[in-house]
């Protein structure tokens, strides 16, 4: 069951600076933006208070009619670095979140082998993050994020360490299963092409601190395919994307 | 030291460990405790946390210096002298044979400026008209043989019944520098100062005069067992004290011994006889074992000389009077000691003359 | 270990980590690296090094130089240690076993107490700045008064049984663990515990699965302290009053001016506070190496 | 905390790291933190505590349940504190000041010398696998032993003067250090390491540079415990043969019954090695805010 | 002074598993080299072995003539993540190789404050890492490198985290840079349009263990312009990337 997320003037400041704001988004239960803007602009922090970690300083943010003070379950947040757990493997790491909600072990393992396919990860069920490549520990933060299944998904940055060809497979398997499950979708990215390729929306944000100066429809049907990049609509979409941001 | 369920336990409190010196009070426990329906329980520990411990009824008895009463009689714990178990203040001087005993000249070695060994010095030393500015004190804590051996002082305040004789076991296996032998000045050849004796706490005697009488008579019992027969008192120990040198050899000579000496005892002999049978048993034992062996069982003999009297356990109020003077010289007084009577009582002592 | 960005290959274990990575090429480093290693699965350190010691004694006891009542010969130690184990029916009957059951008897519940009370209090005050401050400096003042200032009390309030000195046990245990767990528990990263709350961990959940395993070789490293330290604080405790254990059986050996028993009192402290830092160690690199 | 990927409002302070992010709103959680910063800044502390400590031993001394023997008023402590600040004690005549000043005299160079050689030990064995394994049993084994067992040998080779005591207050100042040192040591990141390492960063540029700030929070930690125990370390050498210091004064008291200069002795070893802590508590605050 | 990079046979095992090669490869003084292949494949580790940081397990690498055993002070390294040292502000992690090369404080101020305003951090010298968004913190590792002039540069996808402005315009400027000093570059990258831009030759790896399996020369003029992207050649090229990596 997706949901809706409603920021109103939302700012934020760490002491005298201003990281954020003020922001309004409506997201409706569903959708799936993607968040543009320069570095230091304020995106994570956007992402943080939609989690629950981060207090606004100014205006509210709701996830449905719910003023956020705190994380939910029902949304699962992929943080800009992977932050993964030394001393746990591979598995255990994807596993984290059902474990905590008390499943099963043999549950877990199984819900883990389902994914690590799709993740390209097979050989390194018993690896420890110390044994991994960047790209391979940014793939098992994305599986800790799927395996939980929830209703909103915040994605930070979710595919920066990953080489081109997994990036492009990864993000239309996720895309396929949002398809499926309709969660609503947040993602930060740096990538205009990946912006457009997955988005129902792209907010471009302006330098710090951050607002919302454009907020561009994506209209491009879906299923979506790696070849829609060759449309000419998709290339008008990105130049528009891209002039948004140099503003 | 086997427990006896018919018995009710007590605890008894004795500074240090477990020792030889302490044999009257194994003797008393497995001899004549149980006539009264006690059995002791035996806790070693700090004499000061014992007092405190004795004070507050924590503990019903225990071994305390006379001078310890009246200092903590003088800070407010309400402990009383029962019965002065070494008639002789065991303080004394242990002076090498490289020295000559000139208190103002040599360097003096002691425990540490409190406790026994220091109210007993500090009365030497006002009996020898000195002051403590006019000697020179080292602080060595327990360590006399070790220290004298290696020269750190020249003389030391030492319990004369054990330091010496370990001084000159190690003089004789030559292990002590170039000491060939040491003498002993007594504090209480120059002052008559309360020494160790039974202790408990003004409540008790109160409230259960009943079991401070048992205490006594069957320590004084015990005693007098350990005085008349010393090698039935170390076989005794033996259960108590686990450093107690022990062979085959000794076990029986000392089992023959006893035997003898209970023979010996059924021909009511006095003191005097009593005394000389010891001194001979030691001069047999000598013959026959190595000084190692022996260390314990002389450790006990000169014990005993520190123990027998006419009439054991009794206190004397000159000593007392003698010992509060010292301490008053010596400004450790807490507070007033009050009336000093009250410090101590004789009224538990065991009629002996009638009996004799 | 686990609470920082791993070293790349931190899963060789505690012992390898500092290993240079250049190690397959004939550098000097690395030949003393291998070098290094080899001594290490040798040894496993322990007897190497008691045998040196053990070496190093004999010599200096043989050399003459020492006095025998301040440094006994090994064979004088042996001796004694042979007797005092062997004078019951058994092992179990003997003097030592008698003094050093008594003592382990109080080491093990005060270990265990010390340590549950230090990693509780030290988590509670790593939690709330408030209780640091309020409980910091009594808990600062208390530890660093001896235990004769209130050795009376002690005893009075415990009894004279074993109670008192595991009561030692406690207080001298837990201090070195409370320090520790304050700073273990601090130092687990915050994005680990953002993650933590995503998944709405409740607080045994975050203790569990993210701060003890953060936290451990910290936590580790007081826990071995703390054992180490462990058996001095009941003996300690014997000192104040006791009627058995190692405090007296080293009392009554100094009393009677017993030399080599006094050295086989301190080694029988030594061994059994050398065993419980073992198991602390074993743990640690069972769980640490994976 | 430096040796972690620092959580993000981390510069606030150690105090304040645990503070809720979600502190703007007004949340349960956030009204309590708020409260607890307000207590802290009135309080820091040390005020609040030890008032809370004082009112709580006046009532129990005037309740009479205990006896003042045990437990004396703190007006009674107070009076001798005052007498023994002016007057001297009654043996020595020597003051409180005199006798503290002994003792912190003592304090001083034990806790340098002990920290010193912690910190360099505890680098070497961070360091070295193979010196781990051999030193690690030995240092266990002697830090498991009571002093008593080797106090005649300090004694007699280190005389009966100050240094036999800051060799007490050493031993005992030692161990924390060492063990902290290890694992701060052990604990800096690796990928730091590599940094340095990219620069050609001498030995002496990685301790200072990189190793030490980023153990910081884990050796002060070691050093905070090891200046709680120092005084205590010194006064148990006092206690084994000594002329002046703290450790005299309480021996003194003690053995003439006078409890409330046992409480006066305490309490100033107490108050030096707060002092010690508080000098690092104080470092620590300064080096950790930033 | 720029310098020959080679490796020859070079083949790293993790315990049992071959994480790279083997791998033979010849750079010129002063080429920059770009090195694409999919994640996990071993690209990090060769540059690893490149900066004497890790042990070749087969064969060798040289700078130069020497073989390389340990970081050389010609070798200039920004790792896969930013590195940075919590405890240090941004001006202190930028003056880092300074410090340690003894430069008077005056003199690593006035260094630090020339490469400010590139790295576009002009308002944070003085703020501390934990104050940074992902994107800044690679910022300060990127300054760090540059601040101490090497003869090589080794990067470890240098500007993962940026957005694609940002990204552009320092990459531009790096390659302004490069083309004064004529350092010996390799760079590890996922953009394979960034690749052909800054780059003489893109070698492309092949999944794990990473063997080079495509040696593309970059014909394309210098100075490069952002411009050059829109070129047939410069599409063509990155086609063939594109279809190499594929394989
Ligand atoms: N804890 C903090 N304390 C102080 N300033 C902070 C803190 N967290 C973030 N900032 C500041 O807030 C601003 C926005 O940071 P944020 O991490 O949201 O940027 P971002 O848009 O995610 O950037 P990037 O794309 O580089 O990750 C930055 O200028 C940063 O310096
Ligand atoms: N310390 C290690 N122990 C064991 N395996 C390791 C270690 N370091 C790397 N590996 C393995 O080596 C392989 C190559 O890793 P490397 O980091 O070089 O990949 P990469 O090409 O940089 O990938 P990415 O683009 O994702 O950063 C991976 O399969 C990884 O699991
Ligand atoms: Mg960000
Ligand atoms: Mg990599």
């Amino acid at each position: 069951m997706s949901i809706n997320l409603t920021t109103h003037n939302l700012v934020v400041e760490f002491g005298a600076l201003r990281a954020l704001g003020p922001v309004s988004i409506q997201i409706q239960a569903g959708q799936f933006v993607a968040i543009v803007g320069p570095s230091g602009c304020g995106k994570s922090t956007l992402i943080r208070v939609l989690a629950g970690l981060q207090a606004a300083s100014f205006g509210e943010a709701r996830l449905g009619e719910q003023i956020i003070r705190q994380p939910s379950m029902r949304v699962g947040m992929m943080f800009q670095s992977a932050n993964l757990m030394p001393w746990r493997t591979v598995m255990d790491n994807i596993a984290l979140p059902l474990e905590l909600a008390g499943i099963s072990s043999i549950e877990r393992q199984a819900a883990v082998y389902d994914l690590l396919p799709l993740l390209n990860l097979e050989d390194f069920a018993k690896a420890y993050p110390d044994e991994l490549s960047g790209g391979m520990a940014q793939r098992v933060a994305l599986g800790r994020v799927l395996i939980q299944k929830p209703d909103v998904l915040l994605l930070d940055e979710p595919f920066g360490a990953l080489d081109a060809m997994t990036r492009e497979q990864i993000s239309l398997d996720l895309l396929a299963m949002w398809a499926r499950d309709r969660q609503t979708a947040v993602m930060v990215t740096h990538d205009i092409h990946e912006a457009v390729l997955l988005s129902d929306r792209v907010l471009v944000m302006s330098p710090r601190p951050g607002q919302i100066v454009e907020d561009i429809a994506v209209d491009l049907p879906r299923p979506r395919h790696i070849e829609q990049t060759y449309d000419t609509e998709f290339a008008y979409l990105a130049q528009t994307i891209r002039k948004a941001i140099r503003l | 030291a086997q427990e006896n369920d018919d018995l009710e336990t007590i605890d008894f409190f004795l500074t240090f460990v477990p020792n030889i010196q302490f044999s009257p009070l194994y003797v008393t426990n497995e001899l004549y405790m149980g006539d009264y329906g006690y059995q002791l329980k035996i806790q070693h520990g700090t004499e000061s946390v014992g007092v405190d411990l004795i004070a507050t009824g924590e503990l019903p008895f225990g071994m305390i210096g006379g001078e310890q009463v009246l200092l903590a009689r003088a800070g407010g714990r309400p402990v009383v002298f029962i019965y002065e178990w070494f008639q002789k203040y065991p303080v004394g001087v242990v002076v090498p044979d490289t020295v000559t005993f000139d208190l103002e000249n040599v360097k003096i070695g002691i425990p540490g400026r409190s406790g026994a060994s220091y109210t007993g010095f500090i009365a030497l030393l006002n009996a020898l008209g000195l002051r403590e500015r006019d000697v020179t004190l080292e602080p060595i804590g327990f360590n006399a043989p070790d220290v004298v051996c290696l020269g750190g002082v020249d003389v030391s305040v030492i319990y004369v019944n054990n330091e010496p004789l370990q001084i000159q076991q190690r003089a004789d296996a030559g292990n002590c520098g170039d000491i060939s032998s040491v003498s002993v000045v007594y504090v209480a050849d120059y002052v008559d100062m309360v020494s160790n004796g039974i202790v408990t706490n003004e409540a008790l005697i109160e409230s259960n005069p009943e079991l401070v009488q048992a205490m006594v008579s069957a320590y004084d019992a015990g005693l007098a067992h350990v005085i008349n027969n010393p090698a039935d008192a170390y076989l005794i120990s033996l259960e108590y004290v686990d450093t107690l040198p022990i062979t085959d050899e000794f076990r029986a000579a000392l089992e023959a011994a006893a035997e003898a000496q209970n023979a010996f005892l059924a021909t009511n002999p006095d003191r005097e006889a009593i005394a000389q049978s010891r001194a001979d048993l030691l001069e047999a034992l000598r013959a026959e074992f190595e000084p190692e062996t022996l260390i314990q069982f002389e450790v006990l003999l000169a014990t005993i000389e520190l123990w027998d009297a006419d009439q054991l356990g009794y206190t004397d109020p000159a000593s007392w009077e003698a010992t509060l003077a010292v301490l008053e010289e010596m400004g450790t007084l807490v507070g007033d000691v009050g009336d000093l009577s009250a410090a101590y009582t004789n009224d538990f002592l065991p009629k002996h003359d009638e009996e004799e | 270990m686990f609470a920082l960005p791993l070293p790349r290959n931190n899963k060789r274990g505690i012992f390898m980590q500092q290993t240079l990575e250049i190690s397959k090429q004939n550098s000097v480093q690395q030949r003393i690296a291998k070098y290094n290693r080899l001594l290490w699965r040798l040894g496993r350190g322990r007897p190497i090094s008691f045998s040196l010691v053990l070496i190093l004694w004999y010599w200096v006891a043989h050399s003459g130089k020492v006095k025998s009542f301040l440094l006994p010969t090994p064979e004088a130690v042996f001796e004694t240690f042979h007797r005092v184990l062997t004078d019951g029916d058994n092992v179990f009957d003997s003097t030592l076993w008698y003094h050093t059951s008594a003592t382990l008897g109080r080491v093990l519940p005060g270990l265990a107490i010390g340590l549950t009370i230090g990693i509780s209090l030290g988590y509670i005050i790593a939690k709330s700045p408030l209780l640091e401050t309020l409980l910091s400096p009594i808990v600062v003042a208390f530890q660093s008064m001896p235990i004769v200032a209130y050795a009376p009390v002690l005893v009075i309030w415990f009894g004279t049984g074993s109670q008192s000195k595991i009561l030692t046990c406690v207080l001298i245990v837990f201090f070195p663990m409370l320090m520790n767990t304050i700073v273990g528990i601090r130092s687990v990263p915050q994005n680990l515990r953002d993650l933590m709350k995503m998944y709405r961990a409740s607080r045994w959940q975050m203790f569990r699965k993210l701060e003890v395993p953060a936290a451990l070789p910290i936590l580790l490293t007081g826990m071995k302290t703390s054992a180490t330290l462990s058996v001095i604080g009941a003996v300690v405790g014997e000192f104040i009053v006791a009627n058995e254990g190692l405090g007296v059986l080293i009392t009554e050996a100094r009393g009677s001016y017993n030399t080599p028993l006094v050295f086989v009192s301190a080694i029988s402290m030594s061994a059994l506070a050398s065993t419980l830092y073992s198991i602390v160690a074993f743990i640690e690199r069972r769980f640490m190496r994976r």
